[in-house]
């Protein structure tokens, strides 16, 4: 903002090296927690997240129950040392807004009408962040949901594109977050072709939000592999261990 | 926490009525889907704050004011000015809304009007600077809920961007190492007139500004603000449900156009006349 | 408070032209929201304030309620931007009495009896303040009350009466309310010849306070003419209207 | 918010029992309407404090402490020390006391008490500034209730002022830009004896320095705070019912009266037996 | 802590004339206030505590409660002039932590399966604070229990040891506290040799950990013989009273 | 208020079956009475950290980061560096952690911590002053603990020790009055290796290192914590129940013992494999 930062290359490569489509090196690694009923760890550059799951669980005290459905309960949460300063740990106004704007895209994705009367706790852990931390934690909190073996309607993949020094880009490392003109997480249901996240900071015309909205399909797509295999892996480790 | 909220009981009935209506294109209180709710913009409304305006969109009322002071400027951007926005959802205008601390809810509309001003840049926060590192302006812009029928948001944005529009910038000379307020005043000047477009989804149609019972009965919403030049600054998506890629991009399109529209009637006082 | 402040012209006149006994201008509306059960609006000098009204209605948690009566609930609250310096939006200890001594004003009016295990809920909201802002809260909260059609043993108006620069004063402005030499709100009910909210601050001999009473009773008798002129209106509206 | 409060059941046939006894001028622990309980002071009970007071009215235990500090002054009063109370209903002392933040009538009671002194000018603050617009002196009146048999305001009032009364200020030097403590103490000054008379109503009869039973079964408690000059520096009506004005009047009366006997017997130590 | 502080007089007297195993002059007196079920008031040197006792009574909200025993609830508070600075009235780490550690060495001592369901409230109030707080909090709490009449598995009494200037020493005073190289407080059940109070802060060997040990045992049950007096001097009184 | 814990109803077959192998000297996990959990540890888990370190106890898990800071020294110890231990019981490593402000246990378990490091004087805080009285380097050390199976506290001091032990400080210079940041770095220096033992007790037996049910169903625990030279410099028994003078001697003797073992194992790649 202001400063005189280069987003690119004079070979046209981001900050790290990469191409305008190209997402940072992503690990997933599902069931790494022994108390939650599911869990799930991501890297995604310098990003490190823990999901965790607990429930459908007899939701106390009643009144917040729902008759009809399971409600979620859903905190995003970053840890002291994960920022650059070290942030305190009482939710900011920005984690609280966070919390809420997760759930609300975890929320179509469960088949909460199956668990009347219930509650599912959702937990997410930034234990260090790199720019795209609501997006990575998406992305596990689906996993951990899958792990604890409660039935979605589908996975989902999280991913934030934008714009940065006029290009189009996808999944924003933390320098093009922040001095970058525009910064548009999207969570994104493949077999669905529903979109659960959405949101836009930043300027950008009709065009450049189609172009980047198309980006992030791709992406998301790109990630919804990378899910299933760590799924694949963490039941194919279950049936070793049985 | 985030917790599921618990909306009001619509009536099966109810919502059915809405489904009907919107099958043939039609709204609850008469409108079309894409039909705003008339707006009445009241400037000046509170005299104690350096600007204010009250607006009505149909029965939600949001008033909004401006105090300015002199604050130390933040670390990082020790030559811009502070602008703060804080909702109050005023447990009068609804039995949903409590006292207490924010809610989530208040939360989430301030951090969404403060992104429609602050990414449109409609004030140059760099023109509020007094003494670099020391001494910056500091605009608290205090959102009011009065009554709530709907699409808060829109309301809101409207509100704080008219009440920016007149403020009255007292103001103060340096003299040695202390800062001194005059008499003088200057004008806050405004760089764009962003609005905020809010739709509601239905089964996958959508009405835009919802009211009250629309918004209880859909299943999201999605806000979009555009600037004067016709690109975005802000977009949401608010609630559970998903928006299938090509739905966002008609609703660029519609609100590209409804936005030129609303910019007019909302800043015709600012602007006399012209959006 | 030290400094030499003049709080009469040459002529006796008051800061703002006002004879001692001669109250600001009143403008009162009856019915102004429409998600409350019962509203009203007041100006007096500067001031503009809002009172709503829910109830009754059921008391939860159920601990709270009486087996005879309704209970009130009141909150008194200033916008941050009713005063000159802006005001942080969290209740201070002055609201939190406030609140207080306002419920305790209102609860004799009302008859609670008929409304075993409910509640009422209160709201007073100043939008800008400029001295007496509990009287004219509770003039507007006492209408609201009515117009929410809650049985009421009576109206009552507040006013402040006190003491400036020597004199004895009615309906003190805020340069009165700062720099004069005492301040006594009361609330009085003409009808049944009773005051529900007595306070006061400041210094004032036996004579003295006798004095403001008198002047207080005879003021509010003034405003409980313009309440029921402003329920007469409501009323005539609503009929109107059917 | 405020909310109704929850008073202990107080059976019917106490409550009845307190009215057949009002009605022939008689109280329930043997008493006549305006006969005021036995006081005890015990100056200096806390040592760590620059001044204190342990207050016994009845079974109503107070103990009053000051704290004297340095502080920066108000903006609005540069040449003038900080009072501040603060009174805690420690939950020793009754079975309605809860620990947490300061309860409304916490909050009620400090409230009161500060007015009580402050209006009294009691402490001439101007008195207390070292050097203006920088240092002044704070005294922190801290209140803690230990036991609550009825009528906490006025025994508060009488161990404020009994602990102000005997405080010890240390002395500052200035030197310099620097402020410096010194080994020296003085006096602090009282320029008034304020004390508060509380009445309680049940059905238009009252009672002076009401016990719990009668605070409990009353409709609404009066308090007038009355200074050495016969003058009136507080009033308060607290909780709900009616009062006429007539009754007022006549509580305006008699609390100059009783204050007078009040002051002589509650400052007796500080003033050697001259109120 | 660095600063030359000489904690011993040349005849090797402590600060306050004492011997290395002499406790400061202790007061007790129970059956202080008139409000709670029990109470109990000590001094011990400069220290001035108020303990009182609430219940057994029903728990509430319900799911606090335990089937089989009652629950205890304990607060350590301190007045905010108890100490030479002004002590904020809000809880701070410590004492939350010591309210911990005081329900803790409380419990064991109470016979708690003979009230299922209830709650009891035990209160403990420092006045003034002059080293060793929380024992002698405990040594009043003790006797507040038994005052208010519950039946106790034996009393305690609870005194700091530890080590000054290289010596080991029993009840240490605030400047020993402060300046010593240990701290060790303990609460001690002679009759059935039980310590329910065990903590240690500072240096020291194991050897001198149990020679500490040693002298803190003779010092409760010294202390326990004053109990023992003040609750027959609590008895007599209500005996004359009746 | 503390209040009496409700721990997971452990089913009467379980704590019996504890009972029973605890007689036979055998544990739930195959253990005997004084075996330690496997420790595994990875030193700079978070990169952003000046120091870290990922400690796994069996299924323990406690992450532990170190953050450096400059800050104004308290007016006590002007001399000295800042330390603060922080505790947070993440929800996400137990059904029992709830989210909000810090629990009485996680509070217990940082001031346990804090003691461990601060008593032993594993760091010299005097070594931390840039400008006495001025500025001074504050150590932040948070601990995180992500997965529970009893035992927190052992695993949280080898965890603190660990990250402070591989902590890069960064070095300031002083020109004038300003404090400049350099670019070159220095390590902290470990004056110490303490490691506490932790001992759960039930029916007056006891084990080390308990894991979760274990912890349930105990009595209570003690630990201890002991320096390089076999000094202590923390103990606390925490939950209800009685110990007597004996079983504490005997345990001084069991962790002198241990807490060679242990040290060795926990800090091996600190020290190079010589603890």
């Amino acid at each position: 903002m202001g400063e005189n930062i280069t987003l690119f290359s004079e070979d046209g490569k981001r900050t790290d090296g990469r191409a305008l489509d190209e997402l940072r090196p992503i690990k997933i690694k599902v069931g790494v927690l022994s108390n939650a009923q599911g869990s799930a760890y991501i890297e995604q550059g310098k990003n490190k997240i823990l999901a965790a799951v607990y429930g459908p669980k007899e939701a106390l005290p009643k009144h917040i129950s729902l008759p009809d459905r399971c409600i979620l309960r859903c905190r995003y949460h970053m840890a002291p040392f994960s920022t650059t300063e070290r942030k305190s740990p009482a939710p900011s106004r920005r984690e609280i807004e966070l919390s809420m704007v997760l759930r609300n895209a975890l929320e179509p994705l469960v088949m909460t009408s199956l668990f009347p009367r219930t509650v599912i706790d959702i937990f997410i852990e930034v234990l260090q962040a790199d720019g795209g931390t609501r997006c990575a934690g998406l992305t596990a909190a689906v996993l951990a949901l899958a792990d604890a073996g409660i039935p979605l309607k589908g996975l989902a993949a999280a991913c934030a594109v934008g714009k940065a020094d006029g290009k189009i880009v996808v999944d924003l490392n933390d320098l093009e977050d922040k001095y970058g003109e525009a910064d548009m997480p999207i969570a994104y249901n493949p077999t669905l072709d529903g979109i659960t996240l959405l949101q836009m900071d930043g300027i950008m015309s009709k065009e450049e939000v189609e172009q980047a909205l198309s980006l992030a399909i791709t992406a998301t797509q790109k990630m919804h592999k990378m899910q299933v295999d760590a799924l694949r892996e963490r039941f194919s480790v279950q049936r070793r261990e049985t | 926490m985030s917790i599921t909220e618990q909306r009001p009981v619509i009536s099966k009935l109810e919502q059915q009525e809405l489904r009907r209506l919107l099958a043939e294109n039609k709204r609850i209180d008469g409108r079309s889907p894409l039909q705003y709710r008339s707006i009445s913009v009241q400037l000046g409304y509170v005299e104690k704050a350096e600007g204010s305006a009250l607006v009505e969109l149909g029965n939600t009322k949001v008033l909004a004011a401006v105090k300015v002071g002199i604050a130390v400027p933040f670390a990082d951007t020790p030559n811009e000015g502070i602008l703060i926005v804080n909702a109050e959802l005023v447990p009068l205008a609804s039995p949903t809304f409590e006292p207490g601390p924010p809610s989530e809810e208040s939360i989430f509309l301030s951090r969404y009007v403060d992104r429609s001003i602050r990414e449109s840049k409609t004030i140059d926060l760099s023109s509020l600077c007094i003494v670099p590192g020391r001494s910056v302006y500091s605009l608290y812009v205090d959102l009011y809920i009065l009554d709530y029928d709907g699409n808060l948001i829109d309301a809101s944005v409207i509100a704080s961007v008219n009440a920016l529009g007149i403020t009255n910038m007292p103001k103060y000379v340096v003299e040695g190492q202390a800062i001194k307020r005059t008499d003088e005043y200057f004008k806050l000047e405004l760089k764009d007139h962003p609005v905020s477009l809010t739709y509601a989804f239905l089964d996958d149609k959508y009405v835009v500004d919802p009211c009250l019972s629309e918004e209880y009965a859909s299943d999201f919403t999605v806000s979009m603000t555009v600037k004067s030049d016709d690109r975005f600054c802000a977009i949401q998506k608010n609630g559970g449900g998903m928006i299938s890629p090509r739905r966002v991009i008609e609703l660029l399109e519609r609100s590209v156009e409804l936005g030129k529209e609303l910019r007019t009637v909302a800043y015709r006082q600012l602007t006399g006349g012209n959006g």
